[in-house]
């Protein structure tokens, strides 16, 4: 970008720990020229409390709750994820009422994870409104978990064989009501955001991730399904009731930001449908099977992956009989997606920068572990 | 850095276009500030209405004789994924008769996950309804079971 | 015109007994003139107060939340005046890597231009501090002058985010005051003078210049235009909080950061009061006094920037600098001779 | 998909098992890229995940490669020394390794030949020791 004769210099700036888009505590070593980034160093492990270490030192039904601090938007997924994992170890089976409060849990989280996709997206973007929209109809689903499981954030509701309690009298009218009513706020999205000339030029063709390259770096969720990648876990290895319901792999060809955005936007959209089946075709029954309290699983692996709104968050866990697992190891979707970052920011603007890291949905919980 | 190829609009539907869109996005704000309601809660003045499943500060119940209903079985403390329960200790009588004398859990460590309550089987022990745990030390994130236990029910002594 | 003759009745014999003692009258005329200055100051200061807790109000109501509602009553009137007391009772800090003299001359350099730039603006039938015959040119050259103020501070904190927010300034500031100039460029030659008082005039005899075809066009560009030059969202990238934390004041605490958001307020006042004046036929409507007819459109033009500031995401800057060349200087120069065209017709 | 990998790549695949749709191998180190690269082209292309094992006794390094089309699994294992053990980089066949490798090298203190940009990741620069082997305790218990 040198101007005639002028000799220009790159810059080294360090953007975060402590910054405004950075999502949470991710340092960016970028190299400028000018405003174009020619070279990004994410720096990682700010968040890093040992995760993996602590697993090998508690029992199986211990892990629970701190896998809910891993990608703390959605702590359903991690905890179906470990638990999955765990119970195909030790051959255990939730009971299908069980199964299916596990999909409506995961399928708010969902929801909720995507709302605050939308408003931190468009908050990177300075769209303060659209940032306040989100969570204040995220904040419906806050209350719903809080009136089922008693918690907001981290419900760890997800348990060993089951779920752990049945949902309250008049969940399912409230569930039912949250779904009618998120469809027309969506629908005032997309005239706020979605076909906002502004939001458009900011976000189409920007930080293009080409299929190939996606797969190859592992990417996955939203963020590989923006690319035209039709990799859902829930279609290709369902678990709980996935294969039972209906619902659309939301694909986008566009491949950039705004694709991403899209993709997030029409699965909220997937996920209410989702809901409404779960809740339509709930079972009576128990909702946990029996296990025994000092968990001992036979010696052996298993790995269990489950589409996180994120992407691809699976557990991988080695028993040696113990009741401790011998390793745990959780893969999160946004470790890799953060390893595409650089070569995605290549030759991007700051404000690009911002635009395509927001893109990503990152939660440096997950990433640090 | 390539743009996908796209449909070029001529440059003055491409201007009204892109006004129109933002026209419609200051319909929304205005409809949401004119006809929605104010969703925030005014907290200290405003008190939020928790669900009777809210786990909060850990509650130790009273049994019918208004004593704890606490046998000190530790088995709440060997559930604890985080070691919040630091201290149980109970009196000198053996199995059921046992009542908890002493009993500390640690707010600070505590992460609500309500194992300690699915694991006990006297039914002893729940999280209650306070949220409110504030302290200005360490220490002040103890505590003990008179602290814990749930009041005395009306007339009794 | 000079201030004595727009002063009212008890000021002119207040001139009578000035003159009767054989003083000359340009020195009332210095006098008279300072404590306009002080009063207008003190007044913008205060509807500074009053436009930041407005600008809470207005996003508060279209974000579904309450805005401030605890400081001195219901609805939180003196919610600014306790943050600026606050601002003022932080530790001044200055980076170690700093220029100090820039540094510390930054906020008053943008601060000055803009309230010197209040002195044409004409509050009412009265009110109209200095009515210069160039008033037009005046305002111009004085409402460019804060950007300076904006390099100086980027450049002087010694923090590259603070850096690239002054460089954008710069190049931003620059962009829009082209077709800013041509936008008052239409509204001269439609009232054939550059003094204020002749553009008020002019809009009292043959109506508001908005309603007069084609300073609509006018009218929208320096609108747009404007929200650049206060640097508000879609135009706030030299502050950019998502891109540059806050730009070119990232370095700046306390009181001297207080200067920089006061003068962003006082700017935002003003280019809404000189729309007014330009478009909206400044003082003039019936029944009400023509001060009051002034707050209300001034209010009016606040409340619509504010309204489009908490809709729209922000544009990138190449994009910014696009839209100023590409589409505001071409159809501003367009303006200008559908004016012409239609004046000397 | 066995006997193809099998003719391929010869004596260095110590054994392999077929575990539902997972293909479960344990490779020597000599044959990782090799392995890689073949299981790559036959449509195993996104490299789910790498990782280690430290059972106490013996430590392998484990590459899980999916195929996205038929959504079978190739899990790779890998044994290495739970000391200054090293591996042959599998970055110049999946971009997607670097960071995992990375994070192997960071917690177990295996070292990746041909790795281009090996540094610890999760912790400090200044770390000693690689926490997740089994000979570091853990803090509490």
């Amino acid at each position: 970008m040198s101007v005639g004769l002028t000799p220009t210099e790159q810059v080294i700036l360090n953007m975060g720990p402590q910054h405004p888009s950075t999502h949470g505590v991710l340092r960016l070593r970028l190299t400028l020229d000018g405003e174009v980034v020619v070279g990004c160093d994410p720096v990682i492990g700010y968040l890093h409390r040992g995760m993996e270490k602590i697993a090998e030192n508690r029992t199986y039904a211990q892990f629970i709750p701190y896998t809910d601090r891993l990608d703390y938007i959605s702590s359903a997924s991690n905890n179906e994820a470990f638990v999955l994992a765990v119970e195909r170890i030790a051959g255990i089976e939730a009971p299908p009422r069980a199964q299916y409060l596990r999909v409506i849990l995961l399928e708010l989280n969902r929801i909720a994870s995507h709302l605050v996709f939308v408003a931190t997206f468009a908050n990177d973007l300075a769209a303060t409104t659209a940032f306040l929209y989100g969570f204040r109809e995220r904040e419906v689903i806050m209350d719903l978990f809080e009136m089922w499981t008693g918690a907001r954030l981290t419900q760890s509701w997800i348990r060993i064989g089951g779920v752990g309690s049945d949902i309250p009298e008049g969940f399912e009218k409230k569930a039912h009501e949250f779904c009618r009513m998120l469809g027309p706020r969506l629908d005032e999205y997309d005239q706020l955001l979605t076909g906002n000339r502004i939001f458009r030029v900011r976000t189409e063709g920007v930080g293009v991730l080409p299929p190939e390259v996606g797969v190859d770096y592992a990417c996955s969720g939203p963020t590989l399904r923006g690319s035209g990648v039709g990799f859902d876990l829930r279609r290709a290895e369902p678990y709980e009731v996935y294969s039972r319901l209906g619902f659309d792999v939301v694909t986008d060809t566009a491949c950039d930001c705004m694709g991403r955005y899209r993709v997030r936007m029409e699965e909220m959209r997937q996920s209410v449908h989702i809901i409404e089946q779960c809740l339509d075709q709930l079972p009576e029954g128990e909702v946990q099977a029996k296990v025994p309290r000092a968990l001992r699983p036979s010696a052996g692996e298993a790995y269990g992956r489950v589409e996180s709104p994120r992407g691809e968050f699976a557990c991988y866990v080695v028993s040696d009989g113990g009741t401790s697992p011998l390793r745990v190891r959780l893969r999160a979707p946004s470790f890799y997606h953060m390893a595409a970052l650089p070569e995605m920011v290549r030759g991007w603007k700051m404000g690009d920068l911002v635009a395509i890291l927001g893109s990503l949905d990152i939660v440096l919980g997950e990433i640090d572990r | 850095m390539t743009t996908p190829a796209t449909k070029r609009e001529s440059y003055l539907a491409e201007v009204l276009g892109g006004a129109w869109s933002i026209g419609k996005g200051l319909a929304v704000t205005l409809r949401n500030a004119l006809l929605r309601p104010r969703v925030t809660e005014q907290y200290p003045a405003q008190r939020p209405k928790l669900p009777p499943a809210w786990r909060g500060k850990m509650v130790h119940k009273r049994g019918e004789d208004g004593r704890p209903r606490c046998t000190a079985c530790m088995a709440c403390q060997k559930a604890c994924p985080t070691l919040a329960i630091v201290e149980i200790k109970g009196d000198e009588k053996k199995g059921r008769e046992r009542r908890a004398t002493a009993y500390v859990w640690d707010a600070s460590r505590c992460l609500f996950c309500n194992q300690c309550v699915e694991a006990c089987p006297f039914d002893a022990i729940k999280l209650g309804q306070e949220y409110s745990m504030v302290a200005e030390s360490r220490e002040g994130t103890r505590f003990e079971l008179s602290e814990l236990l749930e009041p005395a029910e009306e007339g009794e002594p | 015109m000079t201030a004595t003759a727009t002063a009212p009745g008890v000021l002119q014999r207040l001139l009578v007994w000035w003159q009767a003692h054989g003083w000359p009258a340009w020195i009332f005329d210095a006098i008279w003139m300072v404590v306009m200055a002080a009063v207008v100051t003190a007044f913008v200061l205060v509807t500074v107060l009053f436009l930041i807790w407005l600008e809470r109000k207005v996003s508060g109501d279209i974000q579904s939340r309450v805005g401030p509602n605890r400081v001195g009553g219901r609805f939180g009137p003196l919610q600014t005046a306790a943050d600026a007391l606050k601002l003022l009772m932080k530790e001044d800090i200055i980076p170690a890597g700093a220029d100090r003299i820039v540094f510390v001359l930054a906020p008053f350099l943008v601060f000055v231009p803009t309230l010197m730039v209040f002195l044409v603006v004409p509050f009412s039938d009265r009110w109209l501090v200095k009515d210069l015959n160039l008033g037009l040119l005046f305002v111009v050259a004085v409402s460019a002058l804060p950007v300076i103020g904006l390099v100086m501070g980027g450049w002087a904190s010694n923090n590259k985010y603070a850096m690239l927010g002054a460089m954008r300034a710069a190049a931003q500031g620059m962009s829009y005051e082209i077709p800013l100039i041509l936008a008052m460029v239409c509204v001269a030659v439609a009232a054939g003078s550059l003094k204020i008082g002749d553009i008020v005039s002019a809009q009292r005899e043959g109506g508001w210049f908005i309603l007069r075809f084609p300073l609509q066009l006018a009218f929208l560009l320096y609108l747009i235009t404007s929200m650049a030059e206060v640097n508000r969202v879609p135009f706030d990238l030299p502050e950019a909080e998502s891109e540059l934390v806050a730009g070119y004041h990232t370095e700046y605490t306390g009181m001297r950061f207080a200067i920089f958001f006061v003068a962003e307020f006082a700017h935002l006042f003003f280019v809404a009061a000189f729309c007014t004046t330009l478009f909206l036929g400044a003082w003039s409507g019936p029944v009400l006094p023509p001060a009051i007819w002034f707050l209300i459109k001034t209010y009016a033009i606040i409340l619509v920037i504010m309204w489009v500031r908490w809709t729209v995401p922000r544009l990138r800057i190449d994009q910014i600098m696009g839209f100023a060349w590409k589409l505001l200087v071409p159809a501003a120069l367009v303006t200008v001779l559908l004016t012409g065209l239609v004046w000397t017709a | 998909m066995i006997d193809n990998l099998k003719a391929e790549i010869g004596e260095d695949i110590e054994s392999a098992e077929q575990v539902g749709r997972e293909l479960r191998l344990r490779v020597r180190p000599a044959a990782l890229v090799a392995c890689c690269r073949f299981c790559k082209e036959r449509g195993y292309r996104y490299p789910a995940d790498i990782t280690a094992v430290d059972t106490g006794s013996e430590m392998r390094v484990v590459y899980r490669l999916v195929s996205l089309e038929s959504g079978e699994h190739v899990v790779i294992s890998v044994g290495v020394p739970r000391t200054g053990g090293s591996l042959p980089s599998v970055t110049g066949v999946f971009k997607g390794a670097d960071w995992p490798e990375r994070e192997v090298y960071d917690l177990f203190g295996v070292r990746f030949i041909g790795h281009p940009d090996l540094r610890r990741i999760l912790l400090t620069d200044d770390w000693q020791g690689f926490p997740l082997l089994k000979t570091v305790p853990a803090q509490s218990k």
